[in-house]
């Protein structure tokens, strides 16, 4: 007979998740659009809004959390497109692995390559509306937990339009109730800092939805895609 | 009601313009709402008459070699 | 004991069974509504008193809250039904949290846009980012995702599912967002629109309010079931039932 | 319509104790309309079945209900004698679709070494004579998006010989491939079944196999 060796879940893990590492590398060019998009819409407000440094100032925070954020919505549509076309997805589907796992794993892969580079740019983005440099540490802050939630919450709804045609445009409808929450948090962060408040509370909340997402989303996603691939 | 207190029940005090566009919003939508599954099921209805007439014309034509199976579920085990 | 629950609550989920349950129903539903909410607007706009602080347009709350109310009770409607039809998989849950979302989408919209008019004339602005109107917009928008995710699949029953998933996902969000507009707002000091003011109701106001509340409440089942009874048509187009339905409108 | 034509196959399940796969009056339905079935079959170890029907028969969504990536509408589905559910015959099931799941911007090493890893395992040296066993040495390490259609198919071929499954699903195995390739199927299905594993096999043609006569299911439209 066959023997049947039970499933190491690490070694499933680090090949997805490098074998994902690894495609995006091969297809960096894709992976600076975002970054790309970032920086014009940034550099767009300044030529709406007037050259003054004391507006700017105060916009900072927001446009920049907002600009990273549609950024991320544009490479949001591409996380388990592929995977559905050449029939990836119905191999993890069907290997031993939970199914959830596997999709963290991308998740988390896709959050490298697309909003990782974002982060990175994100004190280039703020230089630009002349955040005052003190608060650039809490900008990165928020970021490096409003967007692994926003990843997460993504992840879901692409799991849910996995069925349907390319659709970027519903993707945005349904995102928007959803990072709502997000932005308010990060953003109240960001103004607090900026203010010279306290800003610590929205920060922890962050955190506190991250822990939650980190649990449960890849589950509904998982959840999400059963429902949405069964036709 | 005369004719003055029901020209100043439309004005409202002076708030027609705030007062009439929400209560004509509240009908106008719920009208729509309630006529727009009217409309579907007229189609819908329509749609099956035209699918059986179809289907009907396609029996009709293949009756000539006589006995051709219902349409249905009526599968059953054939052996070689 | 609660065997007999199963049973005719099983009976009723047959789509032509329900069809036919629905399409008795229906008449009675949307003539109470008609009657109730022509009652309501006759003690709202004619016998209730003029507010001697208001004026007039405080009027407008007999419509509004109502339709308020109506939008977070269907989201709860629909969100029960699709937590249904995702565990169950019945066809009948699916249809009537599909059937729910445009009707809530509509009184959303109605909310929206009469509390935007009293906005107008408290504060002399359409709109207000109140931590009430904001969680009514972002209402509104999942309530529009799921339309139309449910519009975006060919097949009809995967749409279903697929949007009551994304259903769930929102009734979860919902509290969400509006703790954290609560938040925001406390953080910029934004203003708050109180239609009904901490004062107690006179009940002269009260009840034309409340009659509202029940024509709203039946304006939705009878909606609900048209809405219904034309989705389970199309979902069951190729059955006998709906055939012989399509034949006999022809010649009635 | 269909009509399930079953040949007499070799072996009763009867006489095999608990089949590995049977279904029960299993059908599936779109939009009301029949795709196929009731369909009644078994699936001992050792045995191969073969799933013939034109276009649009069913024989892919037969497939994905096999899988466990598609609920039947009717009907049940056994796994060893216990109700068939996707997580519980994983591991002991590979799949080759339509769509072969491979990256076409990874070589066919890379796309193998996935497949090894996802399933648990370390251990890649397998990879090497794997590729050789369906013929294609010298081309590990192209990128699959250059190889044709058929070598591509033996790549997901080579994911055969490297994952350890009892029942193979192969929809349409033969597509795409030219005369020594379809020669190669049949090797490396007889091996399987010689090796105590069994086949699902779809195909709109006529399969020559050795080892034995297959069971057969023919699905019509």
């Amino acid at each position: 007979m066959i023997e049947t060796r039970r499933p190491g879940l690490a070694h499933a893990c680090a090949a997805v998740l490098r074998r994902d590492l690894t495609l995006a590398w091969r297809l960096r060019g894709d992976m600076v659009l975002p970054v790309l998009y970032a920086l014009i819409v940034t550099s767009l407000f300044p030529f709406a809004l007037g050259p003054e440094n004391a507006l700017l100032r105060r916009i900072a925070g927001g446009v920049v959390l907002v600009t990273i954020l549609l950024a991320m919505l544009l490479a949001m549509d591409a996380m388990f497109r592929s995977d559905i076309e050449d029939g990836s997805l119905e191999q993890l589907m069907l290997a031993p692995q939970p199914l959830a796992v596997m999709l963290g794993m991308k998740i988390l892969a896709h959050w490298l390559a697309t909003a990782l580079p974002l982060i990175v740019v994100a004190p280039l983005l703020a230089g630009m509306l002349h955040l005052p440099a003190t608060v650039i540490p809490v900008l990165l802050a928020a970021l490096l937990l409003a967007t692994p939630l926003l990843s997460l919450l993504g992840g879901i709804l692409v799991a849910l339009t996995a069925g349907t045609r390319r659709s970027g445009m519903l993707l945005a409808l349904m995102l928007l109730p959803l990072c709502v929450p997000v932005v308010i948090f990060a953003a109240g962060a960001l103004a607090a800092a900026q203010e010279g408040l306290p800003w610590i509370a929205p920060i922890a909340w962050l955190g506190a939805a991250l822990v939650l997402a980190v649990v449960l989303a890849p589950l509904a996603c998982a959840a999400a895609l059963r429902i949405a691939l069964d036709s | 009601m005369n004719g003055a207190s029901l020209s100043s029940f439309f004005a409202m005090g002076g708030y027609a313009v705030y007062v009439w566009p929400a209560y004509g919003v509240f009908i106008i939508v719920l009208l729509m709402d309630w006529l727009a599954p009217q409309f579907r099921r007229r189609r819908v209805l329509r749609e099956v008459r035209s699918r059986m007439a179809r289907q009907d014309g396609r029996k009709a034509r293949a009756s000539a070699p006589a006995s051709l199976e219902e349409e249905g579920r009526g599968e059953g085990l054939r052996l070689p | 004991m609660a065997n007999w629950i199963p049973l005719w609550l099983h009976k009723l989920s047959s789509p032509p069974v329900f069809y036919r349950f629905a399409g008795s129903l229906r008449p009675w539903a949307i003539t109470l509504a008609v009657l109730l909410g022509v009652i309501a607007l006759y003690g709202g706009l004619v016998l209730a008193p003029s507010d001697y602080q208001q004026g007039n347009d405080y009027r407008i709350i007999f419509i509004h809250v109502p339709c308020a109310w109506m939008s977070l009770f269907i989201y709860g409607v629909m969100g029960v039904a699709a937590f249904i039809a995702l565990v169950w998989r019945i066809k009948l849950a699916e249809v009537i949290a599909m059937a729910s979302a445009p009707i809530g989408a509509a009184f959303t919209f109605i909310t929206l846009v009469t509390g935007s008019l009293w906005g107008e004339r408290m504060w002399g602005t359409w709109w207000t980012w109140d931590a009430r109107l904001t969680s009514e917009l972002v209402l509104l928008f999942l309530y529009l995702g799921v339309i139309a995710l449910y519009h975006s699949f060919e097949d009809r029953r995967q749409g279903a599912r697929t949007a009551a998933f994304l259903a769930l996902i929102g009734i979860i969000n919902v509290p969400i967002v509006h703790f954290s507009v609560n938040w925001w707002n406390t953080l910029h000091q934004g203003s708050t629109i109180r239609l009904l003011g901490p004062s107690t109701i006179a009940t002269s106001m009260l009840w034309p309010l409340l009659t509202m509340m029940a024509a709203t409440k039946l304006y939705y089942i009878a909606s609900l079931f048209g809405r219904a009874r034309v989705d389970l048509l199309t979902l069951e187009s190729g059955k006998d039932w709906v055939r012989q339905i399509a034949q006999n409108e022809v010649r009635g | 319509m269909n009509t399930v034509a079953s040949a007499p196959s070799l072996d009763t399940p009867a006489q095999r104790g608990a089949p590995l796969l049977e279904a029960r009056a299993l059908a599936f339905y779109r939009q009301d309309e029949a795709v196929f079935g009731p369909l009644d079959f078994s699936l001992t170890a050792s045995e191969l079945m073969l799933i013939e029907g034109d276009n649009g028969s069913g024989k892919t969504t037969l497939m994905r209900i096999l899988t466990g990536l598609l609920r039947p509408e009717e009907g049940e589905l056994f796994w060893r004698g216990e109700r068939l559910t996707w997580d519980r015959c994983s591991g002991e099931v590979v799949f080759l679709g339509h769509q072969l799941g491979l990256k076409a911007e990874l070589s066919a090493r890379e796309n193998l070494a996935f497949t090894i890893g996802l399933h648990g395992h370390r251990n890649q040296s397998g990879i090497e004579q794997a590729l050789t066993q369906v013929g294609l040495s010298g081309l590990e390490d192209e990128p699959v998006r250059k190889l044709s259609a058929g070598q591509k198919k033996r790549v997901a071929l080579a994911r055969l010989l490297l994952v350890p499954a009892i029942l193979w699903l192969l929809d349409e195995p033969y597509a795409n491939l030219d005369r020594a390739g379809i020669e190669l199927v049949d090797v490396l299905l007889e091996a399987h079944i010689a090796h105590g594993g069994s086949a699902l096999v779809t195909s709109h043609g006529a399969v020559q196999f050795h080892g034995g006569e297959p069971q057969r299911i023919h699905l019509h439209d």
